[in-house]
């Protein structure tokens, strides 16, 4: 009974969502006649005063760089929520689970992969003005590569310490570059360095800076959801 | 015409893949299902032209969300209905 | 490419995203385990992102990227696909992330409660 | 000019960040800290706002893009009372745990003041955001503050609450991206004043499925009928000052948020009309549902649904006394039910079921703070000479301007309801007898100041309501005056 309201329910709810994009359209623009679409402002913008190739990653860090800053934000507040929860007792990091007993290849392999995969995701943040990929993409993969090597090796540990400082230092430099651009243009977040030439890795003004506090920071809170994760054995099924 | 194939076969990949990892008993392979929409979604996103969604979604989509759910089930129970708890992923791995 | 075959593709990217939304939330919404409601939750959230997505394609588009290439085969704007939903979804992308790893580390705390996973068995609040 | 709006969010994320390697040095830290952001915080609000009151709304644009191409944040005389109300009652809420948690030490009550920081952050980010999309951010760093507070304690079924919480906010945040971007595709915009300005040209049917979105999206913040499945269990289980800043700075937010919507963004016709059915379902069923209740924190948890009711029953007369009773209500609320829960916590501190029955002739062993509890029963109940008088009457007077007469009554009666519930309590605590004798915990001496602050200025506002009342006007003006809105953030220049 309960599972055919739902299905009822659910049909209409998805009859709607359904009917409205559906009316909507896809694969052209969709715009009223008379809206002004700010995606026409971004990509010119990018182009020239800004010098980005990658018109994503210009609207991520500067035209809605706000958004990003509460990103990271909601990030370092699931890793800061995730340590309360989880949390037993004081100064005792809880036994690590052991999915599976590797073998001498994967161990290897793991340690060969592993330095290739920490300078992909680094590649990938600090051309992420340039190529698609960026901040978070980068970090993403840092935090694969730390993913490894913590599957592969029981007794590999990462330093918990570390890990909140650098992801409190690449905090401090995303607000403070914000703030850095209050002091000197005025508004939070703004650019306040040359924008150099398009298509060179030092252009974009302060967008790579960004960018790479991103990188540091989502590299460094990822690793730290999955190393508390994985330092939860069960204590009821051993 | 290859393209309209494949944009095809993936969503309904897609589609059998969320129903199976509803439908699974084994948390396991309902974990693995929604890796693999997220692999496929990856896929969708290069295709629709969104190459750094593509990217985020494949890294954190497939591999981070799949692990924690992983690590999740092995520290709790594998099975939906729990009828069989001594059932434990170890046992099932080796 | 023959407009038919777009003809259908125009209904099925959303409808396929709709109905991954759908299958999430009666997931999210019916099942007993508590791993499977978060399953269900990571679900909608997939069949929302294409969702998105698919708002800011056009056919025919490019990638929102000046690289060499666009600069010197295409030099027009109006050939790109709208980045701005593409935006906003890497921002939901990982937002969801961090949710669903709050709700994965609640599902391993009430199972060190309760030794259970099923809501019928947990259920000491009134819902 | 002593500071710009952007101070708000800026100055406590640098905060958190710092706040971990600060912890390193010394532990005092992490709990110091959040208090001295909030109180720098306070003071940059009170001058804002007066300054607001005197020249008109501050604008501030993000990244040096003006809107609509930009975030912006909007700090008008509206959003300055709430950010003012907010940041007042995040500091009250440090100041009353500061101590009560000292003694728990261990790793969650270090992040506790952490957490708390960015609930309020994230609401008064909500409340001065100009862009949709942004809103939703902050959205979610409230909620995740939340999600983290109300599983604090591991003795409790805290973690259950937070999951429902959980489950019910990331479906809350489906429906907000849902909206967001059929807004989107219309009007290839996500800035408020932008919007607000073009919507008359997207299609009807596209306005009402938004708009009902959006609705369902916030009214699950907003703890509205049918959506407040999680409120009162989330109050009940986390730490009592977590249930006053949940009742009084969160709730608020989203209530703002969606009174924004209503005002500012749509044009439709039948939104006004829409609201007073909510809140009226809202307010009914909360306030008998409060009755029932057997353990106290629940049952203030109900009260405050059913307040919140009330104000968007408010909010819905459209008129200009419609506001500003609700805002005067909003006011009264979150500073009632804060004193409500900071007394009440202490009450039944005792026993861990924290039932109604417990707090059973505790005037005996805490007459200060049963006082205080009475007090603010009475005040919230609406009777004069407190402040909560003032608001329940010029409810009546805007329900009566506007010919509701059915509302009226409605009022009387749900007051009256409030009257039974909470003299049920205030009758347990003086005049019932404790079968067996309790060594009671004594408030702590800033818990104490905390709530004889709260408690001087329920007295200050029900003797003399002029205190606030010329503030409250001058809000309510600012919201009503949508155009204005428009022009002011559009006007900007690069």
């Amino acid at each position: 009974m309960k599972k055919f309201l739902v299905i009822l329910l659910l049909a209409v709810l998805g009859y709607y969502i359904a009917d409205t994009y559906f009316d909507i359209g896809f694969g052209q623009p969709h715009f009223v006649k008379s809206a002004a679409p700010v995606k026409d402002i971004y990509l010119a913008k990018t182009q020239n005063p800004l010098k980005v190739s990658n018109a994503v990653t210009s609207i991520v860090v500067n035209f809605r760089g706000f958004d990003t800053l509460g990103e990271v934000t909601v990030l370092f507040l699931a890793v800061t929520v995730l340590g309360s929860v989880l949390y037993k007792k004081r100064h005792q990091v809880g036994e690590r689970s052991v999915l599976f007993n590797s073998s001498s290849i994967v161990t290897s392999g793991s340690k060969l992969l592993f330095p290739a995969i920490i300078l992909l995701g680094a590649y990938v943040f600090i051309h992420g003005h340039l190529s698609p990929g960026g901040g978070f993409q980068g970090g993403v993969i840092i935090a694969t590569g730390f993913l490894l090597m913590l599957l592969a090796y029981e007794n590999y540990s990462v330093s918990h310490t570390a890990l909140s400082i650098v992801e409190s230092l690449a905090g401090i430099t995303f607000a403070g570059v914000g703030l850095l651009g209050f002091m000197h243009g005025g508004t939070f977040l703004q650019n306040f360095l040359p924008s150099g030439v398009m298509n060179n890795l030092f252009s974009g003004g302060v967008i790579p800076i960004i960018y790479i506090a991103v990188g540091f920071k989502v590299g460094a809170e990822l690793t730290g959801v999955i190393y508390t994760v994985l330092h939860e054995k069960g204590e009821n099924n051993g | 015409m290859i393209y309209f194939i494949l944009i095809s076969v993936l969503l309904l990949l897609m589609i059998a893949a969320s129903v199976y990892s509803i439908v699974q008993k084994d948390l396991l392979y309902a974990v693995m299902a929604t890796g693999i929409i997220s692999l496929i979604l990856s896929i969708l996103y290069y295709l629709l032209q969104a190459p750094d969604v593509a990217l985020t979604e494949a890294a954190i989509g497939v591999a981070l969300t799949t692990i924690i759910f992983v690590i999740t089930i092995r520290n709790t129970v594998r099975m939906e209905d729990e009828s069989d708890k001594k059932e434990k992923f170890k046992s099932a791995v080796k | 490419m023959d407009n038919t075959l777009f003809g259908f593709l125009d209904y099925a990217v959303y409808g396929t995203a709709v109905l991954v939304m759908l299958i999430g939330l009666y997931g999210a919404m019916v099942k007993k385990s508590l791993l499977k409601i978060v399953i269900g939750l990571s679900i909608i959230d997939s069949g929302l992102n294409l969702l998105i997505v698919a708002i800011g394609y056009y056919k025919g588009g490019t990638a929102p990227i000046f690289s060499q290439g666009f600069l010197e085969n295409f030099k027009s704007v109006s050939k790109m696909v709208d980045p701005v939903p593409q935006a906003l979804v890497l921002t939901a992308i990982v937002i969801g992330f961090g949710v669903t790893a709050v709700a994965l580390a609640l599902v391993i705390r009430l199972y060190r409660h309760h030794g259970t996973l099923n809501i019928d068995e947990i259920k000491n609040l009134k819902w | 000019m002593v500071g710009t709006p952007v101070l708000f969010i800026a100055i406590p994320l640098l905060a958190a960040f710092l706040i971990p390697l600060l912890g390193m040095i010394w532990k005092e830290l992490v709990r110091i800290v959040p208090g001295l952001v909030l109180t720098y915080l306070l003071i940059l609000s009170v001058n804002l706002l007066n300054h607001v009151l005197a020249h008109g709304p501050i604008v501030e644009v993000i990244a040096g893009w003006v809107p609509p191409i930009g975030i912006n944040l909007v700090f008008s005389a509206f959003s300055g009372f709430l950010v003012v109300l907010m940041e007042f009652l995040g500091l009250l809420v440090w100041a009353y745990s500061y101590r009560f948690k000292r003694n728990v030490d261990y790793e969650p009550a270090l992040k506790y003041f952490l957490m708390l920081m960015m609930l309020i952050t994230g609401s008064v980010g909500i409340v001065l955001t100009g862009d949709i999309f942004n809103m939703f951010v902050f959205i979610e760093i409230t909620s995740i503050s939340a999600y983290g507070l109300t599983a604090f304690y591991k003795g409790r079924n805290s973690a259950e609450a937070s999951f429902k919480y959980v489950m019910m906010g990331s479906i809350a945040s489906t429906f907000l991206l849902l909206a967001i971007m059929i807004i989107y595709s219309q009007l290839g915009t996500l800035n408020m004043a932008d919007i607000a300005n073009r919507i008359h040209t997207m299609k009807p049917a596209y306005k009402i499925v938004s708009y009902i979105f959006f609705v369902t999206a916030l009214g699950i913040e907003a703890e509205i009928f049918p959506l407040n499945g999680w409120a009162p269990d989330a109050y009940a289980e986390a730490p009592g000052p977590v249930g006053a800043a949940f009742a009084g700075i969160v709730v608020k937010a989203a209530v703002y948020a969606i009174i924004r919507y209503t005002y500012t963004i749509f044009d439709l016709s039948g939104t006004l009309n829409f609201l007073i059915i909510i809140g009226m379902v809202t307010l009914i069923i909360a306030e008998t549902a409060a009755i029932r209740q057997e353990k106290l924190k629940r049952m203030l948890a109900y009260s405050s649904i059913g307040q919140m009711g009330l104000v968007l029953v408010a909010f819905g007369f459209g008129t200009k006394e419609g506001v500003f009773a609700a805002l005067f209500l909003m006011l009264n609320h979150a500073i009632i039910k804060s004193l409500l829960f900071f007394s009440g916590s202490y009450l039944v501190y005792n026993s861990t079921e924290k039932r109604i029955v417990e707090v059973n002739g505790m005037s005996k062993y805490l007459p200060i703070t049963s006082l205080l509890f009475a007090l603010g029963a009475f005040a919230i109940v609406g009777l004069p000479p407190f402040a909560g008088f003032w608001s329940k009457l010029s409810v009546m007077t805007a329900a009566a301007d506007s010919n509701m007469i059915l509302i009226m009554a409605l009022v009387l009666i749900v007051s009256v309801v409030e009257l039974v519930y909470y003299l049920r309590v205030v009758n347990r605590i003086y005049f019932f007898k404790k079968e067996a004798s309790i060594e009671p915990h004594r408030p702590t001496i800033n818990a104490m100041v905390v709530m004889l602050v709260l408690g001087a200025i329920i007295l200050v506002i029900g003797f003399y309501p002029d205190a606030v009342t010329g503030i409250l006007h001058k809000a309510s003006a600012s919201l009503m005056d949508k155009s204005y809105y428009i022009h002011h953030v559009l006007s900007l220049k690069q």
